[in-house]
């Protein structure tokens, strides 16, 4: 019913955007996820030198304006990046104007975002769990897939949730780095930011705006959920 | 109070260095100040439209300009276009190959299979919307429109063509002038799209001694010297 | 054998230095008052805190030794661990929780099974709940389960009984004995009632401030008066070594003969022959000059009077000598001067039956020390 | 005066259903094995939980009425709350986690003095750490005082000495009673020590499977046999009331006269005339046909055998009357069959002086019940 | 000897830049945190109907492109606004145009991170210490200050964290709301964009980046030296 409605609401390049958004939002998060977990638990727990650096390194997407991300992202990544140019030539992934280009974009920026709060949620876990859980001859890793990352999965989420909304949201690195191409990368806020830029264009940009808080209220609804489970299965009520 | 206070100036993005040094000629020879705030015109009209007590707005195209004034924010009949622009055809400096734009200039062949023209968002960037009209006018945009990418600003296309990610790209005179490694290889027809113009205006409401004064000096000798230097046209 | 010589410094002054070796298929009580590092001890011999320096190795396998470098990682170590708090995995059933270490054991070697386990401990109709909706004593009941379930080589127990009421605790007390007896399993045990590690244990370490006050045999250690003030004022007594001699079946009785004489007590489960430990508390000896007659007391001990030593307050300790063997009385001062008890003077013990504690050292296996 | 009436389910099956009256100055124990809703009730008390039906009050303040919408909020309940768990506060040191309620309470109500609860808790030189680097026993000794500091007008002690040793339970337990009697505060109190509920408790709420199976005074529950598969099997005696009749400083020794004669018990610190209560466990008191003649024993009571109940196992117990009171006693089936134990028998019991504890009802304040 | 040097390379413009971005973030964190706390506080621990809706407008800022936001910001508090008007009307508050209005869009901007992670550190906070506070006679509100607000300090700091950072990187609300003013709204971002316009703006853009990253690391240096003083402080080590 209301799809219905949404469905005429929209014009085809829209729904386009809608689509092409959520690609971006999940895959971006579906890749960035493990990595985040990883860097998470390397942050938290693990010392080394040069980790303060590495620290950092986590947090600059989000204290760079996103367009100088999507600047540097270029410089690396771009067909002539310094590592883009291998990524082509030796794997043949372009990222550059692809949908894939605009995924690696909207899961940088989020990076900080999703590692932060799986760190607290990491750093929440009562170590003695884990003391336990080896006592009982598991080792590390499996004390980490077992105990640690079971109880962290609230964590998880809400960091999953971050990733995926500030995917949604996601515009200066994107448009820096893989352009404003249709089909490709025109998620929603680029077309948004076409429609501002047009004397006429308020009445799209407010529909993709409805669209996109929609979009963000129907994932936190889902992520609620399943919250909700995970609090009841990890006895966190 | 209006008076004293020094006007803030509305600037497209694409005048930030000329109006700069504008502006501090102008207090050197009056020792009086101007605030700027550079921004996409899109963005300065929407903040004159919610009520931000600027003095002067200069458009990078006509249609905010139109908006503007359509609103009734601006004084129509205080609009002037000093300056222009032409859009030009670049490639990067080592590809580089000059060529003629005209209606049977075959773009895919110059492309190549997968080459790009990189340029603003074509129908929402000044520098895209002038692109998209141009080839639409050369009966080209239909082949050409998968080709095209848009970037957020003109420096934006321009950076994507410096680095040698797009094969080549439509940007102005002006930005193409300082823009290391890329070179003209063409300029489109004149007639292939309207006249690129930076209509300015003053703000209603804010036409008094200190603004006036101003925009006097934008449009005056000096200026223009100025804009010559940076490559508009001057008119 | 389980070999322990270690020391540790803990910020805030507390330092530990603790040597012994306890034999491999036995019950090693940690004794002590609050603070006086037996948590620490058994911390170190699983892993969860590095020594400073020293040395422990289990039945040969060194798990730590600070000169050559070596330290096992905690789950190489395969120790038991019932921690003073139950740490239940929150997010796992009860089931899940017994199974945990379960899985991680070699399948070929799970002498101890699941099903008896949680019959044993009374949890069977938990396994389906979740640990934070357990109480305190189900908590740590399953928690001595789960490190049962580990299919351990050597059991870590941080007073794992104390949140146990007294009927679930005559239950369980049995089973630690056979795990001990039946597979050779040695064990670490932590408790402050002593009722519990005089049954349990073959020896004893005791502690006080970190330093280690002594360590040997049960009997030996608790003989020794330097240990009160570590394990508090308790029920002395003497632990004889027994055979049992006979039972009587029609009264439930058993009869256990010893160097100086032969004690009824309560039927023990043991064949004739088997050696067994009769503990009997010094309170719970009566002396009578003459044999008593017709009195519900039946173990009447010929005996000598060794020692008398008058104790402040009213109480006196009296060593008889019964046989070749000794036996520890207590009684008031009083008692002393109106039966005039000199050393030398012959006199009864009377001991009733239902006052001896009685277990076996080497049920089903080679005899301890 | 404690009035607690209460229904509550619990998600899992667990039903609580217990309505009790305890006296207002005193320790009422609850008992129960480990499941049985002890910790249940202490919490719907202090309010943490929320009964389904009911009606607690406390000194006449309504906590709880389910029918008149009452429910005081836990912080206006003032109940001196000791957890099974200590929780201590992680980011307070030891001293502000003890101070944490004091501060809280009213400057001029703070009978409860904190020097003096450092004091008997031994914990002065704990003051400056952080919890996390307590023992089991120090954190439990912290959560004490602070509970005790929060000067409440009920203290809520579930399992509190559980994880102390010996020594540190007989410094607290004589604090706790003088709290009670000087004060007159009351106390709800878990234990599994029978010991500790004995000498503590004037009463005694059992527990099954959250059904209440008794609530009475101690002395007419402990012997209520129904109560036996619920606390497990322990030391079933008698508690007689007693005048502490005579001091004999020499010996160190006190005289209690009870309706049945006269007891000679290790010294109680108390005044001639003063209202005392003995405990005699049933198997520390041993029968003779006739007055035995020189022996140790010193407490000879002419008693008649009133009932002989014979047990499982080798036990029987036999009921005598000293006077017009009563005395338990356990023998074995055996020496009732040697002695011809029947009914109408003319006996007498032998107590050891050294066997029988004694503590005071109403030492400063009015007889409790 | 960093700072002589740093002082010769940057341009007085761009120490304006500097310091206002500073301002903006200090401030903009300083406003938003206790504001971020209360509403971590609501979402975690309080239930009322529709409070999926208020979770949803919380993290409305993130999903939406920051474009957007800045001229929602622009439609409600500029100076035609159907709030901003009153504020000037009333209390003579100016946003547009001003540092307070950059720092405003930078604390929007920054705000649903700064509640996520409060909110996970106070889901980790055990309720069992709370309720063993009240009994010691501490009421809900003196238990909120004297228990849950110091267990919950890592959350705060690392959503303080988030806030800094992310209001040193925020640029398209920023621009959008109070426009782009030397010395009231150009922070570093706003900088930069306006140095990618001069034709010789790149090495300007290149300092203001670098810029950026010694900052964040500063903030991010100074976070985990505060971080391990209250980790000591509250027991979690
Ligand atoms: N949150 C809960 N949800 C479901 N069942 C519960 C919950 N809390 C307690 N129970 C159950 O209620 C019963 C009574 O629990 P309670 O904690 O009162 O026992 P207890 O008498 O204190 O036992 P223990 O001596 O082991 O501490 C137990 O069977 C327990 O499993
Ligand atoms: N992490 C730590 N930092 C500093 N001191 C510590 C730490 N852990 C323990 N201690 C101290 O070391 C001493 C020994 O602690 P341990 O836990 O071994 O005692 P315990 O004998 O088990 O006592 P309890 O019977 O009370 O559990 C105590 O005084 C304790 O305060
Ligand atoms: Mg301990
Ligand atoms: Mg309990």
């Amino acid at each position: 019913m209301l799809d219905f409605k949404a469905m005429d609401m929209l014009t085809p390049e829209e729904w386009t955007a809608v689509y092409l958004s959520l690609k971006v939002a999940f895959w971006a998060t579906f890749w960035s996820l493990p990595f985040a977990v990883l860097m998470a638990w390397v942050l938290a727990r693990v010392r080394f030198p040069g980790k303060g650096l590495l620290d950092g390194l986590v947090y600059l997407p989000l204290v760079l304006p996103k367009v100088v991300v999507g600047y540097l992202l270029l410089l690396t990544l771009g067909a002539r990046g310094f590592i883009g140019q291998y990524l082509d030539a030796w794997f043949g992934i372009k990222l550059i104007f692809t949908t894939a280009g605009a995924t690696v974009a909207a899961a940088v920026v989020s990076f900080p975002l999703t590692v932060n709060a799986i760190r607290l949620a990491l750093e929440a876990v009562d170590r003695g769990l884990e003391t336990a859980a080896r006592t009982l001859g598991a080792s590390r890793l499996d004390v980490f897939f077992s105990v640690t990352l079971p109880l962290m999965l609230p964590g998880i989420l809400s960091g999953a949730l971050l990733a995926i909304a500030s995917a949604l949201g996601e515009f200066g690195a994107t448009i820096t780095f893989v352009s404003n191409v249709e089909g490709q990368t025109r998620t929603i806020p680029l077309a948004i930011y076409s429609a501002t830029h047009m004397p006429d264009g308020d009445a799209m940009a407010l529909r993709l705006t409805v669209v996109s808080i929609l979009l963000a209220l129907g994932a936190l609804l889902l992520a609620n959920l399943v919250d909700r489970r995970i609090r009841t299965l990890i006895g966190r009520v | 109070r209006a008076q004293e206070t020094t006007p803030t100036v509305f600037a497209a993005a694409s005048l930030t260095n000329a109006f700069q040094d504008i502006g501090k000629l102008y207090k050197e020879k009056t020792a009086k100040d101007v605030t700027f705030s550079f921004a996409a015109s899109s963005a300065l009209a929407k903040q004159l439209e919610a009520g931000a007590p600027a003095a002067i707005f200069a458009s990078a195209d006509n249609k905010w300009m139109d908006y503007a004034e359509d609103k009734d924010l601006t004084l129509k009949a205080t609009r002037v276009t000093p300056i222009g622009n032409s859009l030009v055809l670049i490639m990067p400096a080592d590809k580089a190959k000059d060529v003629t734009i005209d209606k049977s200039f075959d773009w895919l062949a110059f492309l190549g299979a997968d080459g790009k023209i990189a340029t603003g968002i074509t129908d929402s960037v000044p520098i895209g919307i002038y692109a998209k009209t141009a080839l639409t006018n050369l009966g080209q945009w239909d082949k050409v429109r998968e080709r095209i990418v848009g970037a957020e600003s003109v420096r934006a296309a321009l950076a994507l063509v410096e680095r040698g990610e797009a094969t080549a790209g439509i940007v102005y005179s002006t930005d193409a002038a300082v823009a290391k490694n890329v070179k003209v290889v063409a300029t489109f027809p004149a007639d292939s799209h309207p006249p690129v113009e930076y209509p300015f205006e003053i703000v209603k409401g804010q036409d008094n001694p200190a603004t006036k004064a101003f925009f006097d000096f934008l449009v005056g000798p000096d200026a223009k010297a100025i804009y010559a230097k940076y490559g508009f046209v001057v008119k | 054998m389980i070999e322990i010589d270690i020391r540790l410094a803990r910020p805030g002054g507390f330092a530990l230095e603790s040597a012994f070796t306890a034999p491999g298929a036995g019950v090693t009580a940690l004794f002590g008052r609050s603070g006086a590092g037996k948590t620490t001890i058994i911390q170190a011999v699983a892993g969860v805190v590095r020594p400073d320096a020293g040395r422990i190795a289990v039945g040969g396998e060194v798990f730590f030794d600070a000169a050559r470098g070596i330290d096992l990682p905690i789950e190489a170590r395969r120790t038991g661990y019932v921690f003073q708090d139950a740490r239940l995995f929150p997010h796992l059933l009860v089931e899940s929780n017994l199974r945990y270490g379960e899985r991680r054991s070699r399948a070929a070697e799970r002498p101890i099974r699941f099903e008896a386990v949680v019959e044993l401990l009374g949890i069977g109709h938990l396994l389906k709940r979740r640990p934070h909706t357990l109480s305190g004593g189900e908590r740590q009941r399953v928690a001595i389960g789960r490190a049962l379930l580990a299919q351990p080589r050597l059991l870590l127990m941080d007073e794992p009984l104390a949140a146990l009421d007294e009927a679930r605790k005559a239950e369980i007390l049995p089973y630690l004995e056979r795990l001990r007896d039946e597979m050779g399993l040695p064990i670490l045990y932590v408790s402050h009632s002593i009722d519990e590690v005089l049954r349990l244990s073959d020896m004893v370490v005791a502690l006080r401030d970190g330093r280690q006050v002594a360590a040997g045999p049960v009997a030996e250690v608790m003989s020794q008066p330097e240990i009160l003030p570590v394990v508090g004022r308790f029920d002395v007594g003497t632990l004889l070594e027994c055979v049992v001699s006979r039972h009587d079946a029609d009264y439930a009785l058993s009869s256990l003969a010893f160097a100086g004489g032969e004690l009824r007590v309560p039927q023990v489960d043991l064949p004739v022959g088997a050696r067994v430990r009769a503990r009997v508390r010094a309170r719970d000896v009566a002396i009578a000059l003459a044999r008593p007659q017709d009195v519900s007391v039946s173990n009447l001990l010929a005996a000598t009077v060794e020692e008398v030593r008058l104790q402040e307050g009213p109480y006196a300790d009296v060593a008889l000598a019964v046989g070749p063997g000794r036996l520890a009385s207590m009684v008031t001062r009083e008692s002393v001067e109106r039966l005039g008890l000199r050393p030398g003077m012959p006199v009864w013990a009377m001991i009733k039956t239902v006052a001896v504690d009685s277990r076996s050292p080497d049920f089903g296996g080679p005899a301890t020390p």
